[in-house]
């Protein structure tokens, strides 16, 4: 949400992936407190990023659902783009 | 009559005129025979009355076939004969003939040099017993022979055109038969045995003729005689007759009499007619009935010919609306089928299309927005969970980080020089700030500083111990 | 009579016979249009034969003399005439 | 529908036969209709050839009875055949 | 659709029974859209055809049984083809 | 989500066979978020373009049905095509 | 505690080496007194920073939790840092 460049480049995919590591790293407790705040930064960050995600992908679909129920023949609100 | 004769001859003394004598024969004769007297005897010479309408016959009694052998003259005159003829007349059956045994009653005369009798009536019953009897016996005995059927089971041929005729030729019985076969136009062919039918001949000339007729063999015989009394047929009760009559080796019909005449003859023939006439249209109407049966069935035939070639141009009039029939039926049934198929063509592609469209509608449910939600829902949650554990593990770090701390502040606070101080131990140094550590380090006089855990003190060294080791006395 | 040999071979019965016999096979139905005129020609030739059989000529009468002297039983000499 | 040669050698019951044949063949369903026309037309030709010989039988009777029933000893027209 | 030369060098036994397996075809759950139409193009056509079959045929025998009723010794329409 | 070119070359088994892939994916547990709203997209298109050739079809069968019921003779509408 | 600034250069890590580094020395009888105090100074003095950076963690990571668990869309508290 804050950085929107690099986290849109990044898949959900990839993002559950780093977010994984990132959990293994701080249960593995080898991580120092430096670096704690700014895994748990990123972690949130890439919670925040599949989130939203989510929410994108949720509208998509109703979107796409709606459109499909829509009556045959007359184009729904997305037909055009 | 020879004996009579001489008997006149022998009185000789006295001797009577003629006209005397025979007076007196009258006289004698009538004192004999006061009244009328009955007599019965078989009847010979009878003779058609002549034209004064007396009648004569003789009556005799036989002895044996060969002849009479006695004899009395009969005469019935006109007067008598007319009432006895008109007391006859309920009895038709009976008849004088030749042959026939009769008891009649009449007067003894001697006349014209004769004894004769004027007869005055006759007993019929008397006549026609005797033969009612004779044929019982002749048909008894026949019956007991088996003779009765005998001709009568030989089947009378369909057309019986070659005729054997046992009669009298030229007889009215005769015409009236050959008249009868010639009108029917018939190609009848006739054999004519003549035959006496009356009269004492008459069963040897019968028999002679039905042995010629069993070797000519003709299809029939007919054995014919005009009408007559019972009496007069008495020939045909016989029973060498009747045998011959069963012997026959074709049918032989009769027609014997009148109407009401049954004659042995009759009972053992093959068919007996009424008369003679009858007897002919009998064949006739056999033949012509073997004809018409051939006419009938030709007619028959030509009429059912010309119906079956009617039937058979129908039935192939039938054959021919049949197949007309047939074939539109066949067409309609064709058509209907194949209506029947494009009915079903027309049902199942909409219904298929129908079907298709519930099946893609089918799959687009499935597209479930709501369960896709779900399944973006539990990510999140997952998610948060991530969260969660990012945030434990966080606070757990720092835990441990804390806990390491601890642990070496405590080893710092161990290794804390004022710690030791606390507990009394002490750091001496010289006066310019050397630490202290052994005796040898201080000569005595030299100023020596000395801090405690609280405060430090000044003093001299007086005097310098070697070192003994003791124990904790290092640091 | 005037014909045929055929036909005189037949007796009468056997002439009514036989045309009754195709009658039946006529009435029958059995006959078939193929057999009909030639069944039907032999009627017709059966019928001739009856009809000149009984119908063609007169009357003839034959005298037969039985022997009036020959025994009765005993076959005269005239009787085979 | 015209080949009166082998028609020709048909028996009359034949012909009958046959006739019923195909019309046994009409009444079944499975007849296609690619032999309808050339079955009737058989059988047209088969009841035309009946009907002829029914004619000629006909004819044949007519003429035998007509021959009968002329006066005897005279000869019908077709005594002489 | 309208592809007559080979259907017309179809029986029309040949033509039904085709039309069978496509009715048979169409019956079948698993319907093929693709060809859908395509399938019931060709079933009309052959239906066409067939009917055409069948009028063409009660034309004929319709002809077969008039020169059949025609009078006899007069030659039908057709008694020349 | 709108790329006609490659649908409209897909058959409607193809396309049905893609839709129930695309269907057994999404039912599937391994939710790819990424891929989610495209394959929706996806089986939405699918789905248009078979409703779309299911119309189609509809249309073009009623036609010909039409044609079929029209009266013998009369050529239907498309009886030209 | 006495002086941060070189405290504040140090890594929660570099923090923790030297720390290591001064029990090591603590523990060796050679060191005298003198400088033993000095390192158990400069130990306290690591201990209290690395106290500190813990505490400033746990804080962030509290913060940065916190602003997950915001409704999205509404930034949390440490939007603007």
């Amino acid at each position: 949400m804050t950085t929107p460049d690099p986290a849109d480049s990044l898949t959900y995919a990839g993002a559950i992936e780093e977010l994984e590591a990132i959990l293994a790293e701080l249960e593995d407790d080898r991580l120092d407190v430096d670096h704690l705040a700014e895994r748990v930064g990123r972690a949130a960050e890439l919670i925040r990023l599949c989130r939203q995600r989510i929410a994108d992908t949720r509208l998509e679909v109703e979107r796409i659902v709606a459109d499909l129920d829509a009556p045959p023949g007359e184009p729904g609100p997305s037909a055009g783009s | 009559m020879a004996a009579a004769e001489q008997s006149t001859l022998f009185p000789t003394e006295h001797t009577f005129g003629v006209g005397e004598l025979t007076a007196s024969i009258q006289r004698a004769v009538a004192r004999a025979f006061p009244a009328e007297v009955w007599v019965r005897g078989e009847i010979n010479g009878l003779r058609a009355a002549g034209a004064n309408g007396h009648l004569y016959f003789s009556l005799c009694e036989r002895n044996s076939r060969r002849g009479p052998t006695s004899t009395l003259n009969v005469a019935l005159f006109r007067q008598d004969r007319q009432r006895v003829e008109h007391e006859l007349r309920q009895w038709p059956d009976f008849r004088l003939a030749d042959g026939l045994e009769v008891r009649i009653r009449g007067r003894v005369q001697y006349a014209y040099g004769r004894v004769s009798v004027v007869m005055s009536a006759v007993d019929p019953v008397h006549t026609l017993g005797r033969l009612a009897a004779a044929r019982d016996r002749v048909l008894r005995s026949l019956a007991a022979d088996g003779l009765l059927g005998a001709n009568g089971a030989l089947p009378l041929p369909l057309v019986p055109l070659h005729v054997g005729l046992v009669t009298s030729a030229g007889s009215a019985a005769c015409e009236d038969v050959l008249g009868e076969l010639a009108a029917s136009g018939a190609g009848f062919r006739v054999a004519l045995a003549d035959a006496r039918v009356q009269g004492t001949e008459a069963e040897a000339s019968l028999l002679r003729a039905l042995a010629a007729m069993a070797r000519l063999r003709p299809d029939v015989v007919l054995l014919v005689r005009g009408g007559g009394s019972r009496t007069d047929l008495s020939t045909f009760d016989g029973g060498r007759l009747a045998r011959a009559i069963a012997a026959m080796p074709v049918p032989v019909l009769t027609g014997i009499g009148h109407e009401i005449d049954t004659s042995v003859a009759d009972e053992v023939a093959h068919t007996s007619c009424k008369t003679p006439t009858a007897c002919a249209a009998e064949l006739v109407e056999r033949v012509l009935a073997a004809l018409r049966r051939a006419e009938t069935a030709w007619a028959s035939v030509a009429d059912r010919s010309a119906a079956a070639v009617a039937g058979a141009d129908s039935h192939l009039r039938r054959r021919a609306d049949l197949v007309a029939g047939r074939a539109s039926g066949a067409l309609g049934g064709a058509s209907g089928r194949l209506e029947g198929q494009a009915g079903r063509l027309s049902a199942r592609a909409r219904s298929g299309v129908t079907a298709t469209a519930a099946h893609l509608e089918g799959a687009g449910r499935r597209l479930d927005p709501g369960r896709l939600h779900g399944r973006l829902t539990e990510a999140e949650r997952t998610l948060v969970v991530a969260g969660a554990r990012s945030q434990r593990a966080a606070a757990r770090a720092a835990a441990a980080a804390e806990a390491a701390l601890e642990l070496a502040g405590a080893r710092v606070a161990a290794a804390d020089p004022a710690r030791a101080l606390a507990r009394g131990w002490s750091l001496t140094r010289t006066a310019d700030g050397r630490l202290v550590r052994r005796a040898g380090d201080v000569a005595p006089g030299d100023t020596l500083v000395t801090t405690f855990g609280e405060g430090a003190a000044r003093s001299t060294v007086t005097a310098t111990e070697p070192a003994h080791p003791t124990p904790g006395a290092r640091p």
